[in-house]
C-alpha cells in the first residue's frame, strides 16, 4: 500500500463520512461546516489528482465564499432548528435502501470498467504548471464560456438584488435619475398671488 | 301503342282525381271534389271497359311505360301487361270503386273529412289499377304496398277514435308481415331468374323446378317451394288467411264505403290474384299449393263460424269476407285459378253490395252497427233489404246467383283435386257453405226482420248519438240505393253469364297456367256439359241443400224461436267463449309479439344500449379514465422530495434496464 | 470592427450588449418611464433578428474554439426565440405593469435568459451546452420567483430551484462520463469516438441514462416533469408564457445536439429511453390533465403530454424524425405562445384568469378571443386545420416510419383522452354562460399580435410546407441526414 | 371552372363572411347572408349534377395542386358516381338548415349560420378529397362546427352529447390516421387512387381494416359503436339533427366505400361475414331498441342507426344490386330523415318537447304538417313510391341472393320499420287532442310548409322515378367491385 | 490484487459515486430544511467535479479542468441565486420548511 493509496484512503473516508454527516446533521450550522470539511478533503484528492489551481479555487471560492454566505443566510433566517429533523428517522430506510441501491449499480458499472490495469496507469500529472496551464487555455481556447460565465456571474447578482432587495419605506435614498433630471421649476415655484382682495 | 294511352289512362285518371283533390280538396268544396274523384274513375271505368273489350277481341299487351331503375344487369320497369286477367280484374276494380264512389256522396256527406276521403278512395284506386295491371313483380309490390297504404290511411280515417287508430297500425303490421314474406319472395325469384318481369320470370319458370337451396347444411328445400310459399305469406297477410287475418275484422274501424271497397271488393282480393298470376311458379310446387289449400280451407271455416257469433253487423260482413276469402284461396291451392278469379269477381259484387246495404242500414239507424238493435227494417227500406236479399242468396250459394256459380266450381275443383290436403279441404268448404248460409240470413233477419228492436231504451248509451232517435228510419238516398241495385245486378247475372267462359273456355288465354299434373280444372271441364246442367247438378248435389240447411237453421233459430240462440250460446259454453274470443288470436299476438317486442326493445335498450355499451363500455371508460386521473393527480404531492424521489426512481429504473439487462 | 471570427456571434453579443444596457438605462429611468427598457429590449430583439438574418450562412460555421457552432438549424431556432421572446413581452406588458413588474430587472433576465438559451442552441461543446443551460435556468428561477409578495411564486422557484439543480447534477454526472469514455467536450469529436468505437459502451450508456434525464428533465418528460405544473401554476403568468415556450426551442436544440450529435452512435439505446419517456409523459399528462381546474396547470400537464409527442418523433433518430420533432416544438410554441396570450389577456390588475372557470361564456364576452382560443384548444388537441394537426401527423409519421406503429396507436390513444380536456376548455367558453361580465381590452399591439398570433395556428395549420420544409433545410443543412 | 373548389370554399367563405358581418343585435343580415352563401353554394354544386359524365368510372371535375410536398400531399379533388351525389346533397341541405334555422334561432344567429356553412363546405370537401390526408384534414375539422352545434344550441344534456360525440369520432379517426401513415410509408404517396393499386398482404390489411372501420364504423354509426348518436341527435338543434344524420353519418359509408372496399379488398372479402354481422345486428337490435324510445328524436335516431345498418349491409354484400341499393339508401335516407327531424322540430318549436307523451292528436291542430308528416313517416318505414323503398329493396333483394337468411334477417325492417315509425306517429299525431298546449299548436308556417314540402317533392321523385340517381352510380360501382373481387395479395 | 493498492481511476470514481448517492438520498430525505437540499446540490456538484478532475488526470486532457473550473463558477451563482429564493420564501411563507412547500400540488 503505497502512501498515495493511504492518503487516498484517508480522505476519501473523512469525505465520505463528512457528506454523511451534511444530510444527517441536526443542525444546519454543523451541515455547513460538515460541508466544508468535505470541501477540504475533496481539494486534497485534487492535489492528489494535479488539479492544484482548482484545489485551491475549491477551497477559496466555496469555503471561503460560498459556504460563508450559507452560514450568513442560517444565521440570518433564524429558523427553529428543534423542529426541523422530525420525521427523518421514518423515512431513513427507504432513503438508504434507494441510495444504496443507486451506489451499488453506479458502482458496479464503474469498478467493472475502469478497474483494468491498464486504465489505472494512465494516472499522470497532465501538466507540469497546473495553473498557468489552465489560465492560458480559460483566456485562449475557453474565452467563450469564460464570458458567459461572467455572465451567468451577473444575473445571479442581478436575480440576487431584485429578489431580496428591499426598499424600506423608511430608509431615505437617493433617486440618481431623479435628481439628474431635475428642472428648476420643480425647485422653485413662483406663485402668483393675489396683491390684496378686490372689492365687490 | 294507342292503348298503351287509354292504359296510362285507367291509371291515372283516378290519380289526377285523387292529387287535385287531396292538395285543393278544402278549396274547391264538397261537390266539386266529389265530380272531379268520380269523373276521374268513371273515366277509368269506361276505358277498362274499352280495353276489356279489346283483350277479348285477343289483343294482349306486354310493355313499359318507363324504366324505373337499372342496377346491374337487373332492369325494373313500371309497365302494363293487359290480358284476360288484369282485364277482368281492372272491370272489377273500377266499377266497383265507381259504386263506392257514388255511394260515398251519401255515406260520407256530413264528415268533416269529405274531401279527404274521395282523395283516398280514388288513391286507392289508382294503386290497386296499378297493382293489377303491372308487368312485373316490383310494380305488383308497389300497388300491394300502396292500397296497403291507403288501407290504413282509410281505417283511420277517424283518427281520433282509437279503436280506429289502434286498428289501422294493426292493419299495417300485420301486412307488412306478409310483405316480408313477399319482399324475400320476390328476392328469391330475382335470385333464381334475374328478372322481375312476368314474361321472363314465366319463360324461366319450368327451369326452377329442380333447383333447391340449402337453408342450413344437410338440408335442402325445393326453390319453388320456398318462393312459392313467401309468395303465399305475403297474400295471407293482404287477402288475410289465418293466422294473418286478425286485421281485417279489426278494419272494420273505417267508414262502410272503405269496408266494401277495400275490405271487402278488391285489396283484399289482391293475394288471390297475385297468386293467380304467379300460378306457373306455384304449378312448380305441390306442396306450396298444398300448403296454400291448408291454409285456404282453415280459413274459410274457421271464420265462417266466427261469423255467428258476431253482432256488429260490419264484422259478420268481415268475417264472411275473411271466409269468402279462404273459399278464394282454396281454389288457388287446387289449382283452380280461374275458379278462384271468377269467385274473387262475384265476391266483389256481392259483397260490396252486402257492405253498402250494410252501410245503408248503418247511416239509416244513425250509426248503429249492432245487430240486436235492428230488425223489421224491411219496411222501411225496401231497396236496401231487396238488395241484400240478392246479396246474401248469392253469398249462400243458392242458384241462380253468382255465388252459387263460383261456390260450386270450387268445391267441384277441390273435389276432383289430388294436392295434398284436399280431403280436409273439401270437409272445410262443404261444412263452410252451412255456416255461410247461417250466418248470412242470420244476419239478414236480425236485420231485417224481427222486431223493431231500434228503439230500445238501452239504444244510444255510447251517448254520441243520442239524436233524433224518434223518427223512424228511412231508406236511403238515390246515390246510396243506385249503387246498391247496381251492384245487385252482376250480384244476380255474373255467375251464370261468365261462368263458361271463366272456368271452361279460354277466357283466361295464357294468363293462367295449369299443369296437367293437377286435374280439378281439367276434370271438371272434361264433365262440363252446360251452365243448365251445371245448376242442375248444384241442386242435386250436397252443398245446396247444406246451404238450404243453412238458411232454415237461421230462420228458426232468429224468426221462429228467438230463445234458441241463447240457449245454445249456453249449452255450448266453451265452444262459444272460444268463438267470442275469436280463437283468442289476438290476445296471443297482444301478449306474445306486441308485448314481447315491446319487452325484448325495453330490454335491449335499457340494459344493451344504456347499461352494457353506454354505462360500461362508454361511460365507464370515461369514468376509469377520470378515476386515474384523479389518483395521479395526486403523485403530485407538492413535496419537493417526492419529486426528487420520482427523479431518482426514473433514473434508477432507466439505469437498470439498460445497464443490468 | 468586428473580426470575422466574432461575426457569426454577433447575435449573442447585441443581446449582451443590449441587456447590459438595459440594466444601466433603467436604473435612471423614473416609474412612470419603464416602457423605455421595454423598447429597448424590443429594439434590441429586432436587431438580434437582422443580425441573425445578414449573418446567414447556409454552411455551418465553427467559431470561439469550435465552441460555437452556427448552423442553419440555430439560426431558425434563434429566430423563433426572439420572436417569441418579443411576443411574450408584448403580451405581458399589462400583465406585468398591474403587478409591479414592468421593470428593468424583468427585461434584463429576459434577455439573459434568451441569451442563455441562444448558447445552447448554437452550442457545439459540452461546456457550452451546459453553460447556456445554466445562463438560461438562472435567469428563470429568477424571474419565477419575480413577483415577490406571493407565496406561490416564491414556492414554485424554489422547486423549480431545487429540482432543476438535481437535474443539472444528473446531467453533469453524464457528461462527465462521457468526457471520460471519449476524452473529449466537443461534440463532434465524441461524436466519432462513439462511432468509432472507442470508450467503453457500458460507461457510455451509464452516462447516457444520466443525460438523458437530464433533457428530460428540461423538456419536461415523464418521470422527469414533476416541476412543471407546480412551476406553471406559481410563476406569474408572464413568466409561464416564456417558460412554456422559448425554452422549448432551446431544450430541442439542446436535446438534438447531445443525442443527435455527439451520442448518435448510441441511437439505439437512447431511442428505447425516449420510448419509455415518450408513452409515460402522453399517457401521464394527457390522464392528470383532466382533473385540473388551473389553466396553468392544464396547461402544464398538456405541455407534458405534448413533450412527449415531441418525443415520439424525435426517437425515429433520422431526418424525418428530427424534423417532425422540431416542427412539432414550433407549432407547439407557438399554440402555447397564443394560450398564455388568452390567459394573459384575462387577466387583469388583482385577478389572475387562470382558473378554467374563468373562460366561462368568453364567447358571449368577447366571440374573438373565444374563437383565438378554440384554435388553441383545437391546436393541442391536433385537429385540423390547425398546425396542430400537422404537428401530430408529421410525428405519427416518423414513429411510423421508423416501425414504432405501435407507439403511434398508443399515441393517439392517449391523444383521444387529452382531446377531452381541450373540449372542456371551448365547452366553457361556447356553451356556457358568462359570469365576468368585465369587459375585455387591452393595448392594440397586444390585440394584433395575438390576432395574428391566433391566425398562424389556422395558417400553418392549412399551409404548413413553408415552416415544414423549412425544419427540413435547416436540419439539413446543419449535418442531419 | 374549379367547381369542387367552389363548392367547397363558397359555403367556408360564406360562413366567415357571416361571422364577420352578423351582429346579435341585428340578426337579420347574418340570416340573408346566410341563405345567400347557401344558395350559391348549392348552386355552384349543379354543374357538378349537369356536366356529369356517368359513362366513365374515372374521377371527374379533378383538381389537383400540391400542398404540403413534404409529406407529398396534395389538394387533390374530384368526384365520381358515387360521391358526386353527396355534394349535391349535402349543399341541399346546408340550404334547407340555414332555411330551418331561420326564425327558430334566435340565439347568436351569425355563428349558427356560420357553423353550418363552414360545415358544410368541409363536408364536400370530404367528399370531393382524393387525397387521403385532405380527406381526413376534412374529416376531422368537420366535427368543430358539429361540436358548437350541439353545445351551443343544444338541448339540456348538449354537454355530455357534444363531448361523447366529438371523442367518439376521434378517437376512430386517429386510428384511422394512423392506418393512412402507414400506407404512405409503404407507397410514399397519399393519393387514394394510387391505394388502389397497392399489393399489401392479409395481415397488414387486416389491421388496417380494424383501423379505418373504427374510424368509419363510428361515423356510420354501427352496432355497437352507436351509442353516441342518440345522445348528439336528441340533444342537437333541429338543423344539427338533420345535418349529422342527413351527411354526417353519410361519411361514415362513404369512406367504406372510398377506402375499406378498394383499398383492403381481401380484408373486406375476409371480414364481409363479420360487418354483415354488425350490421343485421343493427338492424334488428336497433329495430327494437327504436320501438321503445320516448323521445322521438331519439326513435329516429335510432331509426337511423337501423337505416345505416342496411348501408353497411348492402355494402359488403358485393354486389351491384347491394352497392348501389346501399348508395341510393343513403342518399333516400339523407332525405327522409332529415324531413324526420324537420318534422320534429316544428312541432318542438311550439311545445318545446319531444317527448311522445307530450302530444297526441296533433292532427286535429296541425292538418297539414301531419300529412307531409305522415309522407315521411311512410319513407321511414320504406313504403314503395317513397325513397326509402328503393334502397331497403335493393339491399334486401341483393342479401337474399347472397344467403336466404340474410335476406330473411334484413328484410324484418319491413316489420320493425314500421312498426316503431308508425307506433310513433300514431301517439303523436293520431287521437283526440291529448292536452290544451297540442290544442293551440299552429299549423305550419308558410316557411316549414315550403321546407317540408321541397323534400316531400325529393321523396316523392326519388321513389317514383329513382332511375337518374342510380344511373350516374353504376360506372363507378362497377370499378369499385372490380377493386373489391381483385385481390391485391 | 488488492484494491488497496495505488488509487486507480475506479476509485476517485465510485468516491464521486459514493458522494453522488449520498447527495441524492440527502434531497428526498430531508423533509425539513430546505438549506440542507442547497447542500446537497453542493455535494452533488463536488461529486460531479470529482469525476470531471479524475477523468482530467487520467485521461491527461486538461477539457476537464476546465469544465470543472466553469462549474464552480457556476455553482457558486447557483447558490446565490438559491438562497436568494429561500430569503424570499422564508419573508413570505415564514419558514424553510420543505413541508410547508406544498400549496402548489395536484
Amino acid at each position: 500500500m503505497t502512501i498515495h493509496a493511504a492518503l487516498f484512503y484517508f480522505f476519501a473516508a473523512i469525505l465520505v463520512f463528512a457528506a454523511l454527516r451534511v444530510i444527517t446533521a441536526r443542525n444546519p450550522v454543523h451541515s455547513a461546516l460538515w460541508l466544508v470539511l468535505a470541501f477540504f478533503t475533496a481539494a486534497a484528492h485534487w492535489l492528489m489528482l494535479g488539479a492544484e489551481f482548482l484545489a485551491i479555487v475549491l477551497v477559496l471560492v466555496y469555503v471561503g465564499a460560498v459556504m460563508v454566505l450559507f452560514l450568513f443566510v442560517i444565521m440570518m433566517l433564524d429558523v427553529n432548528f428543534e423542529n426541523l429533523r422530525r420525521g427523518f428517522r421514518s423515512y431513513l430506510p427507504v432513503g438508504i435502501t434507494v441510495g444504496i441501491l443507486v451506489l451499488v449499480e453506479m458502482a458496479l458499472v464503474l469498478v467493472s470498467s475502469y478497474l483494468k490495469p491498464g486504465v489505472a496507469a494512465a494516472g499522470a500529472p497532465v501538466a507540469a504548471d497546473n495553473t498557468r496551464a489552465l489560465g492560458r487555455l480559460l483566456y485562449t481556447d475557453y474565452v467563450y464560456p469564460f464570458e458567459i460565465a461572467a455572465v451567468i456571474l451577473l444575473v445571479a447578482i442581478v436575480a440576487a438584488i431584485t429578489l431580496t432587495h428591499r426598499r424600506r419605506k423608511e430608509t431615505k435614498h437617493q433617486n440618481p435619475g431623479e435628481q439628474v433630471r431635475v428642472h428648476a421649476r420643480d425647485r422653485l415655484r413662483v406663485v402668483a398671488m393675489p396683491s390684496e382682495k378686490r372689492e365687490r | 301503342m294507342t292503348m298503351l294511352r287509354l292504359y296510362l289512362l285507367v291509371a291515372l285518371a283516378p290519380l289526377a282525381g285523387a292529387v287535385v283533390v287531396g292538395l285543393f280538396g278544402q278549396r274547391l268544396g264538397k261537390s266539386a271534389s266529389h265530380w272531379l274523384c268520380i269523373l276521374g274513375v268513371a273515366v277509368a271505368t269506361v276505358a277498362s271497359f274499352v280495353v276489356w273489350r279489346d283483350v277479348m277481341a285477343g289483343h294482349t299487351f306486354n310493355g313499359d311505360v318507363y324504366t324505373w331503375l337499372r342496377s346491374g344487369d337487373l332492369r325494373l320497369t313500371i309497365g302494363f301487361l293487359i290480358d284476360p286477367l288484369t282485364a277482368t280484374m281492372m272491370l272489377v276494380v273500377t266499377f266497383v270503386s265507381l259504386m263506392v264512389h257514388v255511394y260515398t256522396i251519401g255515406y260520407m256527406a256530413e264528415d268533416p273529412g269529405y274531401t279527404r276521403f274521395f282523395s283516398y278512395i280514388s288513391l286507392f284506386t289508382f294503386s290497386m289499377l296499378m297493382l293489377v295491371m303491372s308487368n312485373n313483380v316490383v310494380q305488383l309490390f308497389f300497388g300491394w304496398e300502396a292500397v296497403g297504404l291507403v288501407s290504413y290511411l282509410l281505417i283511420g280515417f277517424w283518427y281520433t277514435r282509437p279503436t280506429a287508430i289502434y286498428a289501422n297500425l294493426k292493419a299495417f303490421l300485420v301486412n307488412r308481415v306478409g310483405d316480408f314474406g313477399f319482399l324475400l319472395g320476390i328476392g328469391l325469384i330475382l335470385a333464381a331468374c334475374g328478372t322481375l318481369d312476368y314474361a321472363q320470370v314465366f319463360a324461366r319458370a319450368p327451369g326452377l323446378a329442380t333447383l333447391a337451396m340449402a337453408p342450413w347444411p344437410g338440408a335442402e328445400w325445393a326453390l319453388p317451394t320456398v318462393i312459392c310459399i313467401c309468395l303465399f305469406i305475403g297474400a295471407m297477410g293482404k287477402s288475410a288467411q289465418v293466422p294473418l287475418h286478425v286485421w281485417l275484422p279489426d278494419s272494420m274501424e273505417g267508414p262502410t264505403p272503405i269496408s266494401a271497397l277495400i275490405h271487402a271488393a278488391t285489396m283484399v282480393t289482391a293475394g288471390i290474384f297475385m297468386v293467380a298470376r304467379m300460378s306457373p311458379l306455384f304449378e312448380l310446387s305441390d306442396t306450396a299449393l298444398g300448403f296454400v289449400t291448408v291454409v285456404g280451407a282453415t280459413t274459410a271455416l274457421f271464420m265462417a263460424f266466427l261469423g255467428i257469433v258476431q253482432n256488429d253487423i260490419k264484422r259478420v260482413d268481415a268475417y264472411s269476407t275473411l271466409s269468402q276469402l279462404g273459399y278464394m284461396t282454396v281454389a288457388l291451392g287446387v289449382s283452380a285459378y280461374s275458379a278462384a278469379i271468377f269467385h274473387l269477381m262475384t265476391h266483389a259484387f256481392f259483397k260490396a253490395l252486402l257492405f253498402l246495404g250494410a252501410g245503408s242500414v248503418i247511416m239509416a239507424l244513425h250509426h248503429e252497427q249492432d245487430l240486436r238493435r235492428m230488425g223489421g227494417l224491411r219496411r222501411y227500406m225496401p231497396v236496401t233489404y231487396w238488395t241484400a236479399v240478392a246479396g246474401s242468396l248469392a253469398l249462400a250459394g243458392i242458384p241462380p246467383f253468382a255465388g252459387f256459380f263460383s261456390k260450386d266450381a270450387i268445391i267441384e275443383a277441390v273435389h276432383l283435386s289430388t294436392v295434398p290436403g284436399h280431403g280436409y279441404a273439401y270437409f272445410a268448404v262443404m261444412a263452410g257453405v252451412f255456416v255461410t248460409a247461417f250466418y248470412s240470413f242470420r244476419l239478414l233477419f236480425l236485420a231485417f226482420h224481427g222486431d223493431e228492436r231500434f228503439h230500445a231504451p238501452e239504444h244510444g248509451d255510447g251517448g254520441a248519438h243520442g239524436h233524433g232517435h224518434h223518427e223512424p228510419p228511412k231508406e236511403s238516398p238515390w246515390v246510396v240505393t243506385v249503387p246498391l241495385v247496381l251492384l245487385a245486378i252482376p250480384s244476380v247475372l255474373a255467375g251464370w253469364l261468365f261462368v263458361e267462359p271463366m272456368l271452361i273456355g279460354s277466357y283466361f288465354g295464357g294468363s293462367i297456367v295449369i299443369r296437367p299434373e293437377h286435374p280439378a280444372m281439367w276434370d271438371l271441364k272434361a264433365e262440363w256439359h252446360g251452365v243448365g246442367a251445371f245448376i242442375q247438378h248444384g241442386v242435386l248435389s250436397l252443398p245446396f241443400w247444406l246451404a238450404l240447411g243453412g238458411i232454415v237453421a237461421a230462420w228458426y233459430c232468429y224468426l221462429v224461436n228467438p230463445a234458441l240462440p241463447e240457449r245454445l250460446k249456453r249449452i255450448a259454453g266453451p265452444v262459444y267463449t272460444l268463438l267470442d274470443n275469436k280463437y283468442y288470436f289476438d290476445r296471443f299476438n297482444d301478449r306474445f309479439f306486441a308485448g314481447g317486442a315491446r319487452r325484448l326493445g325495453t330490454f335491449l335498450s335499457d340494459v344493451g344500449d344504456r347499461t352494457i355499451i353506454d354505462g360500461f363500455f362508454v361511460n365507464g371508460t370515461a369514468r376509469v379514465v377520470g378515476w386515474a386521473s384523479a389518483l395521479l393527480r395526486h403523485i403530485q404531492t407538492g413535496y419537493i422530495y417526492h419529486y426528487a424521489f420520482t427523479m431518482i426512481v426514473g433514473l434508477f429504473a432507466l439505469l437498470t434496464w439498460w445497464i443490468v439487462r | 470592427m468586428l473580426t470575422p471570427s466574432l461575426l457569426p456571434v454577433l447575435p449573442e453579443i447585441i443581446l449582451l450588449v443590449a441587456a447590459c444596457t438595459v440594466l444601466l438605462v433603467d436604473a435612471f429611468l423614473p416609474d412612470g418611464q419603464r416602457h423605455v427598457g421595454f423598447w429597448l429590449t424590443q429594439l434590441a430583439l429586432f436587431a438580434g433578428s437582422w443580425a441573425t438574418l445578414t449573418t446567414f450562412e447556409p454552411e455551418p460555421v465553427l467559431a470561439l474554439g469550435a465552441l460555437f457552432i452556427d448552423d442553419m438549424l440555430s439560426d431558425l431556432l434563434k429566430f423563433f426565440s426572439y420572436f417569441v421572446v418579443s411576443l411574450m413581452l408584448f403580451y405581458s406588458r399589462a400583465y406585468l405593469t398591474a403587478r409591479g413588474l414592468f421593470r428593468g430587472e424583468t427585461f434584463v433576465l429576459t434577455l439573459f435568459s434568451l441569451l442563455g438559451m441562444m448558447v445552447m442552441i448554437s452550442a457545439n461543446s459540452f461546456l457550452t451546452l451546459y453553460l447556456g443551460l445554466e445562463l438560461q435556468a438562472l435567469s428563470l428561477y429568477a424571474m419565477v420567483a419575480m413577483h415577490r409578495t406571493s407565496n406561490d411564486a416564491s414556492e414554485a422557484a424554489m422547486k423549480y430551484f431545487v429540482l432543476g439543480a438535481l437535474a443539472s447534477g444528473m446531467l453533469l454526472y453524464g457528461m462527465s462520463m462521457v468526457y471520460g469514455a471519449t476524452g473529449s467536450l466537443d461534440l463532434h469529436r465524441i461524436a466519432q469516438a462513439v462511432l468509432g468505437g472507442a470508450g467503453n459502451r457500458v460507461i457510455l450508456v451509464f452516462g447516457l441514462v444520466f443525460v438523458v434525464s437530464g433533457i428530460a428533465f428540461k423538456l419536461g418528460a415523464a418521470p422527469y416533469h414533476m416541476w412543471l405544473p407546480d412551476v406553471y401554476h406559481g410563476a406569474p403568468t408572464a413568466v409561464t408564457l416564456l417558460i412554456g415556450t422559448a425554452p422549448k426551442l432551446a431544450a430541442f436544440a439542446f436535446m438534438l445536439r447531445l443525442l443527435g450529435v455527439a451520442l448518435s452512435g448510441l441511437e439505439f439505446d437512447w431511442q428505447g429511453m425516449l420510448m419509455v419517456l415518450s408513452l409515460m409523459s402522453m399517457i401521464l399528462g394527457n390522464v392528470i390533465a383532466i382533473a385540473q381546474s388551473n389553466i396553468k396547470r392544464m396547461l402544464a400537464y398538456s405541455t407534458i403530454a405534448n413533450m412527449g409527442f415531441m418525443l415520439l418523433g424525435f426517437l425515429a433518430a433520422n431526418l424525418n424524425g428530427y424534423s417532425a420533432a422540431m416542427f412539432y416544438v414550433v407549432a407547439y410554441v407557438i399554440t402555447s405562445l397564443a394560450s398564455f396570450g388568452v390567459v394573459l389577456l384575462l387577466s387583469r390588475e388583482g385577478f389572475e384568469a387562470d382558473r378554467i372557470d374563468d373562460f366561462r361564456g368568453l364567447n358571449q364576452r368577447s366571440p374573438w378571443w373565444a374563437f383565438v382560443m378554440l384554435l388553441v384548444m383545437f391546436s393541442l388537441a391536433g385537429i385540423p386545420p390547425t398546425v396542430g394537426f400537422y404537428a401530430k401527423f408529421s410525428v405519427l409519421e416518423a414513429a411510423v416510419n421508423a416501425g414504432f406503429t405501435w407507439l403511434a396507436v398508443v399515441a393517439v390513444l392517449a391523444s383521444v383522452i387529452g382531446a377531452f380536456y381541450y373540449l372542456r376548455i371551448v365547452k366553457l367558453m361556447y356553451f356556457d354562460d358568462a359570469v365576468d361580465a368585465e369587459p375585455i381590452d387591452a393595448r392594440l399591439d397586444n390585440r394584433v399580435l395575438l390576432s395574428v398570433n391566433g391566425l398562424a395556428l389556422l395558417l400553418f395549420g392549412i399551409l404548413p410546407q413553408p415552416l415544414m420544409g423549412l425544419c427540413v433545410v435547416a436540419l439539413l443543412q446543419s449535418g442531419f441526414l | 371552372m374549379p367547381y369542387l373548389s367552389l363548392a367547397i370554399w363558397v359555403p367556408i367563405v360564406a360562413g366567415i363572411v357571416v361571422l364577420a358581418v352578423g351582429r346579435d343585435r341585428d340578426p337579420g343580415v347574418a340570416r340573408w347572408i346566410a341563405l345567400f352563401g347557401a344558395l350559391s353554394g348549392l348552386l355552384v354544386t349543379l354543374p357538378l349534377w349537369l356536366h356529369f359524365d356517368s359513362g366513365t368510372s374515372s374521377m371527374q371535375f379533378v383538381e389537383i395542386a400540391d400542398w404540403v410536398p413534404r409529406f407529398d400531399i396534395h389538394y387533390f379533388l374530384g368526384v365520381d358516381g358515387i360521391s358526386m351525389l353527396f355534394v349535391l346533397l349535402n349543399s341541399l341541405m346546408t340550404l334547407l338548415v340555414v332555411w330551418a334555422g331561420w326564425e327558430v334561432i334566435e340565439k347568436r344567429v351569425a355563428q349558427y349560420m356560420a357553423a353550418f356553412l363552414i360545415q358544410s363546405g368541409l363536408i364536400n370537401g370530404a367528399f370531393a378529397a382524393l387525397d387521403a390526408i385532405l380527406f381526413y384534414a376534412f374529416f376531422e375539422a368537420m366535427l368543430i362546427p358539429m361540436y358548437l352545434i350541439i353545445g351551443v344550441w343544444g338541448g339540456p344534456n348538449r354537454v355530455y352529447a357534444a363531448v361523447k360525440f366529438f371523442l367518439y369520432t376521434l378517437l376512430g379517426s386517429l386510428l384511422m390516421l394512423v392506418g393512412f401513415i402507414y400506407l404512405y410509408n409503404v407507397s410514399e404517396t397519399f393519393s387514394l387512387l394510387e391505394w388502389y393499386q397497392l399489393p399489401l398482404s392479409l395481415g397488414v390489411q387486416l389491421l388496417l381494416f380494424v383501423a379505418f372501420f373504427l374510424s368509419f364504423a363510428v361515423k356510420v354509426p354501427m352496432w355497437p359503436v352507436h351509442t353516441w348518436l342518440p345522445d348528439a341527435h336528441v340533444e342537437a338543434p333541429t338543423g344539427g339533427s338533420v345535418i349529422l344524420a342527413a351527411i354526417t353519418l353519410k361519411i361514415g359509408a362513404y369512406g367504406f366505400i372510398r377506402f375499406i372496399l378498394p383499398i383492403l379488398p381481401d380484408a373486406s372479402r375476409y371480414l364481409s361475414g363479420f360487418v354483415i354481422t354488425l350490421s343485421l345486428v343493427a338492424v334488428v337490435y336497433i329495430g327494437f331498441v327504436a320501438l321503445m324510445q320516448s323521445d322521438m328524436k331519439k326513435l329516429i335516431a335510432y331509426s337511423s342507426i337501423s337505416h345505416m345498418g342496411f348501408v353497411t349491409l348492402g355494402l359488403f354484400l358485393f354486389s351491384q344490386l347491394g352497392v348501389e341499393g346501399a348508395l341510393v339508401q343513403m342518399i333516400s335516407h339523407g332525405f327522409v330523415s332529415a324531413a324526420m327531424f324537420l318534422c320534429v322540430g316544428v312541432m318542438y318549436d311550439r311545445m318545446h318537447s319531444r317527448l311522445i307523451e307530450d302530444y297526441g292528436g296533433v292532427v286535429n291542430t296541425m292538418p297539414k304538417f301531419a300529412a307531409f308528416m305522415m309522407l315521411f313517416a311512410m319513407a321511414n318505414a320504406g313504403l314503395p313510391a317513397t325513397s326509402g323503398f328503393v334502397g331497403e329493396f335493393l339491399v334486401i333483394v341483393a342479401a337474399v341472393k347472397a344467403s336466404f337468411w340474410l335476406g330473411f334477417a334484413a328484410a324484418t325492417t319491413l316489420i320493425l320499420g314500421s312498426a316503431y315509425t308508425l307506433w310513433m306517429y300514431k301517439r303523436v299525431i293520431f287521437g283526440e287532442v291529448a292536452n290544451e298546449r297540442v290544442r293551440q299548436l299552429a299549423d305550419v308556417t308558410r316557411r316549414e310548409f315550403w321546407l317540408l314540402a321541397t323534400l316531400a317533392a325529393l321523396v316523392l321523385a326519388m321513389g317514383v322515378y329513382p332511375k337518374p340517381f342510380i344511373d350516374v352510380m353504376h360506372a363507378s360501382v362497377a370499378d369499385l367491385l372490380a377493386h373489391v373481387a381483385q385481390s391485391k395479395l | 490484487m488488492s484494491i488497496l493498492t495505488a488509487p486507480t481511476l475506479s476509485h476517485y470514481l465510485v468516491l464521486g459515486a459514493i458522494l453522488f448517492a449520498i447527495s441524492m438520498a440527502g434531497i428526498f430525505l430531508n423533509r425539513k430544511n430546505v438549506i440542507i437540499l442547497l447542500m446537497a446540490i453542493e455535494l452533488m456538484l463536488l461529486a460531479v467535479n470529482l469525476n470531471f478532475v479524475a477523468f482530467a488526470s487520467f485521461l491527461g486532457d486538461m477539457a476537464g479542468q476546465v469544465f470543472v473550473f466553469f462549474i464552480l463558477t457556476v455553482a457558486a451563482a447557483e447558490s446565490a441565486i438559491g438562497l436568494a429564493i429561500l430569503v424570499l420564501l422564508f419573508r413570505n411563507v415564514g419558514s424553510i420548511d420543505v413541508d410547508d412547500l406544498d400549496h402548489l400540488k395536484g
